[in-house]
């Protein structure tokens, strides 16, 4: 009984400085000891839990298929990765599309047009909605990972997934969102209908950029373990409690512009706490994914 | 045991394809430019064959 | 059966690799071609400031 306590005040006071995962940890290097990475076992953990910022870059690199789930196999398509982050990236220089000084974040979009058969004729082309939305989230994930090779993959195969995966399901997240607001909060739904603000909200920020350029990367990535293991409506929920952390603020701008600009620039001293709160509401209504380990 | 091995050579395979896919782009983005770079050349070609003209006229 | 399983996955990864080598033949061609490009329209083009130049210089 007092072990029991004592453990639980141990966990709760993790819960406060973030380490929590010490036996979240613990169970997810037991995941990744197996020769043949569970994919789906993986996605289950991730779902759950945040991941420790050390095993990140490899389990999104897993759940993307960046590298398969073999270990024995891992360096050697690396290798593959790599090669083929070179040949595109030279392939770009040979028609001076890049220079040295181009900035990385622009040289990974002009290597995913490559590869998507979408380069433009010429290198002053304006860029599409698309290409800013690439461009946001590459600086974005800039900032996580530090290997060039690493982060051109997982920026590209992040944005495949949403292009793909959750090519229907994104633009239902405005509806979602409508309708969680009703539950939870159904006054400031009525004040964002009455000043026409709910269909001019930061919609492409929130869902098309997965909010890359509105939370700080801490906060951000763990967002991303989400989006990446499988749910896109995480983003309705982030979303969510965006709005209810700000009410005040909110209820108290009549002006849709305004209500929007706030919301593009909300301030970034909180947002870990808004994010732990997401999942919560996310867990709440949507379910706690079971079947761990 | 078998059904890994297969699982194995798949995730492999599947990056191969992956970079033999870009190399291919990579050929017809440079077939693009080499079609583009030629009618540039024959643009400013004509055009400095077209000035000559006009300067023996005067 | 097994050791069949193996030969045929690297028989499909060689296949790839000697796809994507050949490819890669051609992408090289082909960026010879498109610095010779460069070259001459640089060339004409630097050809063509001089001549205006001498030109208003006379």
């Amino acid at each position: 009984m007092a072990e029991d306590s004592q453990r639980n005040f141990r966990s709760v006071y993790y819960e406060k400085v973030g380490f929590r995962g010490v036996e979240e940890k613990k169970s997810l290097e037991f995941l990744l000891k197996d020769d043949r990475l569970d994919i789906e076992k993986l996605c289950t953990f991730s779902q759950r839990f945040p991941l420790p910022s050390m095993y990140r870059i490899l389990v999104w690199k897993v759940l993307l298929g960046i590298i398969p789930p073999h270990h024995e196999s891992h360096a050697l398509v690396m290798k593959y990765r790599k090669e083929q982050y070179r040949d595109v990236y030279h392939a770009l220089q040979v028609i001076r599309f890049i220079k040295d000084t181009t900035p990385q974040i622009e040289v990974f979009l002009r290597m995913h047009q490559l590869e998507s058969g979408t380069l433009p004729r010429n290198v002053s082309f304006p860029l599409e909605l698309e290409d800013v939305v690439f461009l946001a989230i590459a600086k974005a994930m800039e900032e996580m990972v530090e290997d060039n090779t690493d982060c051109y993959w997982l920026v590209s195969s992040f944005v495949n997934q949403l292009n793909n995966k959750y090519k229907d399901l994104l633009p239902q997240l405005p509806k979602f969102l409508e309708q969680y607001l009703n539950f939870e909060d159904n006054r400031l739904l009525a004040h964002l209908r009455a000043c026409s603000a709910f269909s001019k909200l930061p919609y492409t920020l929130w869902f098309k950029k997965c909010f890359a350029g509105c939370l700080p990367e801490s906060s951000l990535q763990r967002v991303w373990d989400k989006v990446i293991s499988g749910s896109c409506k995480i983003l309705v929920f982030v979303a969510l409690e965006i709005l209810l952390t700000f009410k005040m603020k909110i209820m108290a701008l009549t002006n849709a512009e305004k209500i929007t600009r706030f919301l593009e620039n909300i301030p970034q001293d909180n947002t870990d706490a808004i994010v732990s709160k997401a999942i919560d509401l996310w867990h709440k209504h949507c379910g706690t994914p079971v079947h761990l380990v | 045991y078998l059904e890994d091995v297969k699982i194995q050579a798949r995730g492999q395979l599947q990056a191969v394809e992956s970079r033999y896919k870009a190399q291919k782009r990579i050929t017809q983005t440079f077939e693009l430019e080499i079609l583009d770079l030629y009618g540039r050349l024959e643009d400013s070609l004509l055009k400095k064959l077209e000035d000559e003209k006009t300067e023996a006229a005067e």
